[in-house]
């Protein structure tokens, strides 16, 4: 396959291919150095130390996750006890209308649900998917970005991209082939 | 719908309602009752009712699910089906439509009446109940008096005539009927009556008396018998043997302090078994400090032997023997009696001597209040030695009474059949009608009755079915059930009841007074007209005085003054020598009447069926029962199918194990296996009449036993499978605790035996919600009172709605009845020690059904009640689970789907239906709390004790269960909850029942020589 | 738009991305809408109320009842003291109808039953399912009115169902009676107003003659 | 299979080297093959047809039985007075008991850092949902009325009524669908990059265009890394108590009642003890055969299913050990009540049931304290089968001993299954099976983009962490002394 795009559409951006995760991981750190923003890094597994290679913020989905998880907690509380003692109380074994012993199980369950929600769609969300179309997939190689390559991109809207520069800095850091890719 | 159905039954086809209706309702009932328009509503109103209960709530919901999905279009048109309101065109006068009414009328079984007063709902008689006014009654009623009221809705019933002539079948008018009267009465005038018989069940209907007497001056010639499977015939010889002529005892158990009973089922298998109950439990509660004491010797076990504080098991052969050596112990220990009345039967130290001299010192110490009972299926002479050990005590007059016997001239019932069995069989008999019922089922066996009825020319059936006998004749007649009938019968002790409809016939049968008086040329007047004409005669007939009979239910002072016959010591010696002694052995068949179907008369009625022998608790069956060690030595267990035979003829029937029963004895109960019985009773246990002869019709002599090595699942209500030894161990271990008990002395000396301490230290790990009614609802059961006869059972059957499920449902232990009656064997197998415990819901105030339901279906009331909401269930059977007294019932299948039609008017209305999947128990009958709450503040008064009786307490013969207000300290029912004896039955689980037992007293003699009667 | 590395393989369009705004839409309002449909379309209010059907006689309570001012009990007897307020006799409609409007043709089902003694199949309007036992006598000792349950029937040409019969309709009275209560003796006086605060009013009353209503299940669930 | 070739042998201990979790020269791209090829084979072979055929109509089966069971009523079960619960219940316990191995390989172990999970979970978890779906259904059946279930739910209506929150059935209604959801999401979020290897291997367009929805467009961005593992631990940490939630609060269904037996406070440990033992039995039954037959013995190690062997060991003598304590209890209590209950699940009527349920739990499972029971597929495979045979029994005997005899002697009682109850429970496996066959047949059965991540071709060995590959969901910047090294 060519490894060259022909002048038609906008362009997107570069994409760098690299056979092994130090490479990868080399490359990685010098983009960011270079003082890249809208450059990425697509790899088939998750890589240790990528976060800091790339300069990734920590991210804050475990306060979402904290905060879903007091709302399933006081969500079930106040369900139980609004129900059970406050609406329609009846008699059951003479028992008080609400006992925190009692109330515990849907509490608790409550809780891990809500929190669990928070995490998987909030995840989702941060992470913008479900994205069916992104112009990578445009890319036959790309393919291999989910099996045993590595590669990394660089937007065409990121301000200190320039279609040379940029690509001798990919090509420089080991990225081949490096490819043109189109929006 | 049961609302809409009230209305449409109850207004459009308002019933009898007694008199002041007068007869026009009546008709409009039959036409109705005939109309395809009222079978047709029927149809369509009950459906719903069948298939499920809350039929509005299923529709709703899915409504609600329709409406969602139609959301914009037009919802207001979702709606369930139509309901029509059917007003009456003419309203009886006072009478407000879905109010209940009562009605007293009398119901007769084997010639003795018992009062009855009947709830009709919207003309549809529901349920009946005792009749306090009825000597014989007293408030309470038996079991199959209460499932009159399913046998009256039977669709099995027969419901027009039957003409049967060379094979084929015709369906006569009663007209066909009435002409052929006329033309045979006419016939007869000429011949006097030659070669016409009549054969009628025994009854104590003064109509019926009278036209039979008339009968017999217009056909001299012609041959009344009477016959009935199950009499008292034998006792009626004995005495007249005794004193010369025919009397009839009454037995006075109020005054007496020994009861010495020869299988005497004085509290069960007795016409006034219910008043002897009631006095018997009045007696044992030992309020007064002392309480009689009863000895009874029988064969089989019995009611009144669990009752009993000495049983000896004896066979029924060996009873004279026993009679005779207490007839020697008492004239040993002092009692003047003429020498030959007593004998040394049994070796001295052996148990029968034993059991002989502790009664005979008790008697000598009660003389006038001792009494010696026999019971019917003894022979004459055994009787006769009886009454003069009576007479001897002094009892006569205190404890036993002797009244007239209404017909001193009447053949007895197997003469009766025997002469008229020969008279056919010599052809002397052309013209044979039957009035009442089955003879060609359950005549004796070698009478073969069957073929003789078949070869008679001209044969007439008056039934209530189209049974075994009107299959064989050429006529059959539909019978009015005594509930749609007018008529009018005596109790045991002569009172007169009049019999009123509580409905027109709904087959349009007609009343056995009815069908003599077309021979009689009179069949113009109605059966009505009959019985005001013989009250005008007997009881001068003012419309008064009728209307009080009505409305009471008796004829004031129409019982029989107490004669005092001169008793015969030669004759009364002559029969005791007749007595064999030491009696011959062998294997000895006991034939008995069923506790519930009694001679079979009751096969077809489920309720019946269902509802389980006080002693075995097996139900839908009858078997061979056999004591533990037959059981080993004829290497039989429980089911096996063992065969029967004597005198040529054979049986096969399943073994039953019963403890307590005596050596060398099978006992088999009559009234199973019916052939023609109808849907209900087909299949149902085997029939015992082949083994059953005139010369011995209750304890056959020689009886082979032997296995044919096939088995049967027998139905039984408790132990739904033979209990290993560990099971039966901890059993043992249960009962002391469950069943409390202490002899009389033991009580006296502590009278809180019985309070459980263990329990009362523990304390709610939560602080319990106190209950703010007004009321709190509670019951006691008194365990010495109860004598486990199974009355409150069908009561609350008949109340609550509660299906019946059949045989195969029972056996898997799927039965409805809200209120059991749990039997427990305590002791050495051989003689047993029986205990009863009626278990409802014990209504517990930390229920521990209730915290486990998650829907709230069970919850508590205000009042104390543990509510069971049917409409809110959805069947999870938790609640039953976590119930430590299995008191819950589920609807395993819409029990209710096979029901006819005309069954389901025997639907008590207050009473929700349940359907399929739905958790059910007893509720205290909250429809009776209900109605009696509003009626008392509608009147603007307090509710007073004994405002409410639920059924079970209602119609309990002993009254050992009382209801009422815990929080008025001067109910009856606050007053046992305080008793020494009081106390609930698994306490140690903190449920605080509601339901309270007292504790059981016994009053056994103090062991030979201090032997004491109370007094 | 193509690229020369052209995939040999399916890539969704662009616009495929729209599902996220779709789905984040559809997730938020699908629910809600649901609600609305089952909570409206369930209600008893959607389902039962207004039901209004022609019954075999066109029977004007309006006439009756308003403009005539007849008592509710002249024809439903049974209401003091039964749970039912019973439909009354033909013979009750004829007591007048033998004169007036004798013979209107409107009447004619009337007379027919009248003379054949089968009855006028009405068809029933205020119908609580089989398991709810309502009693009317001891609503109207309690001093509710007919009008708090069946509407202003005195105005009603054709008898309609006016409020929901549900059980929580039921609870809500139950639960505070006091707005509902007036004098026994006033309970048929369709236009009847509480003097002064009507909750104030039926306190009176209420604590007057000691009414408690229970809300046990087993009031109306036996 | 009998003994393991020599060269596939990662289970001996050599001191100072750690054991390879994936033998043989596997690299990135061998791996994705090995597993994608699985899924992408053109047409299943015969004998996966004949499982899914025979599972298949087993699940008509089953829909048969509810139907009939619906139409009738629950009279065509064996269940009576007293013993008012059966089969259903057993079989919701057993099933759920089954749906714990899943959750917690992948929750438990992965917060404890035991990498061979990574091989396993997948297929764990998958059989844990289909199990808990299994589970699901029997409570949903059971009750007399099912078409008013939606009463359980708090839903506002027209009779102003609310569910019992004080009953245990209710916490069980919230325990399993919070636990089924849960373990749901897990599931599937741990396969969206797989689902993305599949997609990008797909020829067809239907498998890309399926595919490609299911793996919601992921593209192996390094920041979606990042949130993702965040997302994975946290779901791991969430699952976690869940998993032991679960078992305990299905145990209050029998200990917060008052039946002899049933009302014990041990039962909620007892309970997660024998679902982690079931489950893991169950995941072995199925391991062994298709790690055979899908030639992954080189992912799924002998050292994997020494490990399995090892905590069924422990699981087991746990159970072991609670049957005899409860013994003890009832003997120490002095309870009347519950010493006979126990007396008479020993030598009652239902004896046998106690001893096979003893022998397969707490006696056969002993064998794995010898190495060559562990080690050797065969052997393991049977000793798990007995595991699940036993563990069902486990719950007969709770279940139906108990309430067959509780207080009072007179409503004694006895149950027998009828063929209704028989055919519903065998349904319910064929349900389970054809499920799992499909699992197999689509869906990518190893977690490839884990498995990757601890080959050393994933060349981690350079940088702070040599020498065993990628921590998931590792929080950064904290490593473990011992790899210091």
């Amino acid at each position: 396959m060519s490894s060259h795009a022909d002048g038609k559409g906008r362009l997107w951006g570069l994409l760098a291919e690299y056979e092994t995760v130090p490479a990868v991981l080399e490359a990685a750190a010098r983009v960011r150095d270079a003082g890249y923003r809208h450059f990425d890094v697509h790899t088939p597994i998750p890589i240790h130390g990528l976060d800091e290679a790339m300069g990734i913020r920590v991210s804050r989905l475990p306060w979402l996750v904290a905060g879903c998880g007091a709302a399933g907690a006081s969500a079930g509380l106040l369900l139980q006890w609004w129900t059970n003692a406050v609406d329609y109380p009846f008699i059951i074994s003479a028992k008080p209308y609400f006992g925190l012993p009692a109330a515990i199980p849907v509490t608790f369950e409550l809780t891990v649900l809500l929190a669990a929600i928070g995490a998987f769609v909030g995840m989702l969300v941060a992470n913008g998917l479900p994205q069916f179309f992104h112009p990578l997939f445009r890319v036959e190689r790309f393919r291999r970005a989910s099996n045993d390559r590595f590669f990394i991109s660089i937007e065409a809207r990121d301000p200190r991209f320039d279609p040379r520069t940029t690509r001798t800095l990919l090509e420089s850091s080991g990225g081949k082939p490096v490819l043109e890719v189109e929006g | 719908m049961r609302q809409g159905l009230d209305r449409s039954m109850g207004e459009g086809s308002r019933g009898s309602g007694g008199l002041s209706l007068g007869k026009r309702y009546w008709r409009s009932l039959e036409e109705l009752a005939a109309s395809p328009a009222f079978r047709e509503r029927i149809q369509q109103e009950f459906p719903e009712l069948a298939e499920e209960l809350v039929a509005p709530a299923t529709r709703r919901s899915i409504l609600k699910v329709m409406a969602a999905s139609l959301a914009l279009a037009g919802l207001t048109a979702c709606r369930w089906p139509k309901e029509r309101i059917m007003p009456f065109a003419y309203r009886p006068e006072g009478y407000v439509p879905g109010v209940p009414q009562h009605f007293a009328t009398a119901l007769e079984l084997g010639g003795a009446a018992l009062g009855v007063l009947v709830k009709s709902y919207d003309g549809r008689p529901i349920k009946v109940e005792g009749n306090p006014a009825h000597p014989s009654s007293l408030g309470a009623a038996t079991a199959w008096a209460q499932a009159a009221v399913l046998e009256m809705y039977d669709p099995e019933r027969s419901t027009t005539l039957v003409r049967r002539e060379g094979g084929q079948r015709r369906v006569p008018t009663w007209d066909d009927f009435l002409a052929l009267a006329t033309e045979h009465a006419a016939s007869l005038q000429a011949s006097g009556g030659a070669g016409f018989a009549v054969l009628a069940e025994a009854t104590s209907s003064p109509t019926v008396l009278a036209l039979k007497n008339r009968l017999e001056e217009q056909f001299p010639r012609g041959l009344w018998v009477e016959y009935e499977p199950v009499s008292r015939d034998f006792e009626r010889t004995g005495l007249a043997q005794a004193f010369g002529g025919p009397v009839r005892p009454r037995l006075h158990l109020e005054r007496a302090q020994v009861i010495v009973g020869l299988e005497s089922d004085l509290l069960f298998g007795h016409p006034e078994g219910l008043r002897h109950a009631r006095h018997w439990g009045a007696a044992r509660r030992a309020e007064g400090g002392t309480m009689p004491r009863m000895y009874a010797a029988e064969a089989l076990l019995t009611v009144t032997g669990a009752a009993a504080d000495h049983r000896l098991a004896l066979p029924a052969g060996h009873m004279g023997a026993l009679l005779r050596q207490l007839a020697h112990e008492l004239a040993r220990a002092g009692l003047a009696l003429p020498a030959g009345w007593g004998a040394e039967a049994f070796a001295p130290g052996s148990p029968e001597a034993r059991f002989a001299a502790l009664a005979a010192g008790d008697l000598l110490q009660a003389r006038p209040h001792g009494l010696v009972v026999v019971g019917p299926a003894q022979p004459p002479e055994v009787h006769a030695l009886a009454a003069g050990l009576n007479e001897a005590l002094g009892a006569v007059g205190t404890t036993v009474s002797y009244l007239p016997d209404p017909e001193p001239g009447r053949r007895s019932h197997l003469d009766g059949i025997a002469r008229l069995a020969a008279a056919l069989a010599e052809g002397t008999v052309q013209a044979l009608w039957i009035l009442g019922g089955n003879p060609a089922w359950d005549a004796p066996a070698e009478l073969d009755f069957a073929r003789l009825l078949a070869a008679c020319p001209q044969t007439v059936h008056l039934s209530l079915y189209d049974n075994e006998t009107s299959q064989l004749c050429r006529w059959h007649l539909p019978r009015a059930h005594p509930l749609e009938s007018w008529g009018d019968a005596r109790a045991w002790d002569g009172t007169v009841s009049v019999v009123q409809p509580l409905i027109e016939p709904l087959y349009g049968g007609r009343t056995l007074a009815e069908v003599l008086a077309a021979l009689l040329g009179e069949a113009a007047l109605s059966a009505h007209d009959l019985t005001r004409r013989t009250f005008a005669q007997q009881w001068g007939g003012g419309d008064e005085g009728w209307r009080r009979a009505l409305s009471d239910g008796v004829v004031a002072n129409s019982a029989w003054a107490p004669l005092r016959p001169r008793l015969n010591p030669e004759a009364v010696e002559a029969a005791a020598r007749g007595l064999e002694l030491p009696p011959a052995g062998g294997q000895e068949l006991v034939l008995h009447p069923d506790a519930c179907l009694h001679d079979g008369r009751f096969a077809n009625n489920g309720w019946l069926q269902e509802l389980p022998d006080p002693i075995t608790t097996l139900t839908w069956d009858n078997a061979a029962t056999l004591s533990p060690e037959d059981a080993q030595n004829h290497k039989v267990r429980h089911g096996d199918v063992v065969r029967l035979s004597a005198g040529g003829r054979s049986v096969e029937a399943p073994v039953l194990v019963v403890p307590g029963q005596a050596r060398g004895v099978v006992g088999l109960a009559l009234g199973f296996g019916r052939q023609a019985g109808g849907r209900v009773a087909a299949g149902a246990g085997i029939n015992a009449y082949p083994l059953r002869t005139a010369a011995a019709p209750w304890a056959v002599r020689g009886v082979h036993v032997e296995r044919t090595g096939r088995r049967r699942l027998l139905a039984t209500a408790q132990d739904h499978h033979v209990i290993d030894t560990l099971g039966m161990a901890e059993r043992g271990r249960r009962v002391g605790s469950l069943i409390r008990e202490a002899s009389l002395a033991a009580y006296r000396a502590n009278p809180e035996f019985a309070r459980n301490t263990a329990w009362a230290k523990a304390r709610p790990l939560w602080k319990e919600i106190e209950f703010k009614g007004e009321h709190q609802w509670g019951m006691a059961i008194d365990l010495s009172a109860c004598i486990g006869c199974g009355a409150c059972t069908i009561a609350c059957q008949a109340e609550n709605n509660i299906p019946v499920v059949g045989r195969k449902q029972v056996a898997n232990g799927r039965e409805m009845h809200w209120i059991r009656v749990d039997r427990y064997f305590a002791g050495d197998p051989a003689d047993p020690e029986v205990r009863f415990q009626p278990m409802p819901c014990q209504h517990c105030e930390n229920a521990p059904c209730e915290s486990v339901c998650p829907v709230a279906a069970t919850v508590h009331s205000e009042e104390g009640l543990n509510q069971m909401v049917y409409n809110r269930c959805v069947g999870t059977r938790y609640c039953s689970n976590n119930c430590p007294y299995k008191v819950r019932r589920f609807n395993f299948f819409n029990n209710f789907k096979g029901v006819s039609p005309t069954t389901r008017m025997a639907f008590n209305p207050e009473v929700t239906v349940r359907g399929r999947g739905v958790m059910e128990k007893c509720t205290f009958c909250i429809q009776r709390i209900e109605t009696a709450r509003i009626a008392a503040k509608n009147e603007r008064r307090p509710l007073r004790d004994g405002d409410i009786v639920p059924a079970c307490a209602q119609t309990c013969p002993t009254r050992a269960i009382v209801f009422g207000d815990l929080k008025d300290p001067d109910s009856e029912v606050s007053r046992l909850h305080r008793h020494p004896r009081a106390y609930g039955i698994l306490e140690e689980l903190f449920t605080r029942p509601r339901t309270l037992y007292l504790a059981k007293l016994t009053n056994p003699a103090a062991p030979a020589g201090e032997g004491e009667a109370s007094s | 738009m193509k690229s020369v590395d052209e995939p040999g393989r399916f890539v969704f369009p662009a616009w495929a991305n729209l599902i996220r705004p779709a789905l984040a839409i559809v997730l938020v309002t699908l629910p809600a809408y649901l609600v609305v449909l089952v909570w409206l379309g369930g209600s008893p209010k959607t389902t039962d109320v207004g039901y209004r059907p022609e019954q075999p006689v066109p029977f004007s309570h309006a006439l009756h009842a308003g403009q005539l001012g007849m008592d509710c009990r002249y024809c439903h007897t049974t209401v003091e003291r039964a749970a039912f307020a019973a439909i009354p006799p033909t013979q009750t409609c004829m007591n007048c109808h033998k004169q007036v409007r004798a013979n209107s043709p409107r009447l004619l089902p009337v007379r027919e039953s009248y003379a054949s003694g089968l009855p006028i199949p009405w068809v029933k309007v205020h119908d609580l399912p089989d398991y709810a036992y309502f009693n009317h006598s001891a609503h109207l000792r309690a001093g509710v009115g007919c009008a708090s349950c069946h509407g202003r029937v005195d105005t009603m040409e054709v008898v309609q169902q006016v409020h929901t019969l549900s059980m929580g309709w039921c609870l809500d009275c139950h639960r505070n009676p006091d707005p509902h209560l007036r004098p026994p003796e006033l309970v048929t006086v369709m236009d009847w107003v509480a003097p002064g605060d009507p909750a104030e009013h039926g306190r009176r009353l209420r604590e007057a003659a000691g009414i408690k209503p229970s809300v046990d299940c087993w009031t109306c669930h036996r | 299979m009998s003994a393991v070739p020599l060269d596939l042998d990662n289970t001996l201990e050599r001191p100072g080297e750690r054991a390879p979790l994936v033998l043989g020269k596997s690299d990135l791209a061998s791996i994705t093959e090995q597993v994608c090829e699985i899924a992408e084979r053109p047409r299943p072979s015969r004998e996966w047809w004949l499982a899914f055929g025979t599972s298949a109509s087993l699940t008509l089966v089953l829909f048969a039985m509810l139907g009939y069971l619906f139409w009738t009523g629950l009279g065509v079960w064996g269940i009576n007075q007293p013993v008012a619960w059966g089969f259903a219940i057993i079989n919701f316990v057993f099933w759920v008991g089954i749906g714990h191995a899943g959750t917690l390989i992948s929750a438990i172990l992965f917060l404890f850092r035991q990498k061979w999970r990574t091989s396993i979970n997948r297929f764990a978890e998958a059989m844990t949902i289909f199990a808990v779906i299994c589970a699901g259904l029997f409570p949903a059946i059971h009750v007399g009325r099912p078409w008013f279930e939606y009463w359980l739910a708090p839903l506002p209506n027209q009779m102003q009524m609310w569910p019992n929150f004080r009953s245990p059935l209710l916490w069980d209604v919230f325990a399993v669908s919070t636990y089924f959801t849960v373990s749901l999401m897990f599931w599937y979020m741990g396969m969206v990059p797989d689902l993305a290897t599949l997609r990008d291997r797909a020829r067809s367009k239907i498998r890309q265009i399926a595919y490609g929805i299911a793996a919601l467009g992921w593209r192996g961005s390094g920041r979606h890394w990042h949130r993702y593992e965040r997302a994975y631990l946290l779901l791991a940490a969430l699952a976690t108590p869940l998993v032991l939630s679960v078992h305990s609060v299905v145990s209050f269904d029998f200990a917060v009642s008052q039946l002899p037996g049933w009302h014990a406070t041990i039962f909620p440990p007892y309970f997660v003890a024998g679902a982690i033992f079931s489950g893991f039995a169950m995941v072995l039954t199925l391991l062994i055969p298709v790690r055979r037959i899908f030639r992954l013995e080189s992912l799924i190690t002998p050292r994997h299913l020494d490990n399995m062997a090892k905590i069924i060991l422990a699981t087991g003598s746990m159970v072991g050990y609670s049957y005899i304590i409860e013994f003890f209890i009832a003997w120490y209590s002095g309870n009347p009540y519950e010493s006979f209950t126990f007396l008479n699940r020993a030598l009652g009527p239902y004896a046998w049931s106690y001893w096979i349920m003893f022998t397969c739990n707490a006696i056969i499972p002993q064998l794995l304290w010898f190495k060559r029971f562990r080690q050797t597929p065969g052997l393991l495979l049977v000793i798990s089968i007995f595991v699940n045979i036993g563990m069902w029994f486990e719950r007969f005997v709770i279940v139906v001993t108990s309430l067959s005899r509780d207080f009072l002697p007179s409503s004694w009682g006895v149950y027998w299954p009828t063929w209704v109850d028989l055919l519903t429970f065998l349904g319910s496996f064929g349900l389970f099976f054809t499920l799992f066959l499909l699992f197999l047949r689509f869906l990518p059965i190893v977690a490839m983009a884990e498995v990757k991540s601890v080959v050393p071709a994933a060349g981690l060995e350079l940088g702070p962490h040599r020498g065993h590959g990628q921590y998931w969901g590792e929080i950064p910047h904290q490593h473990d002394e011992e790899n210091e090294r």
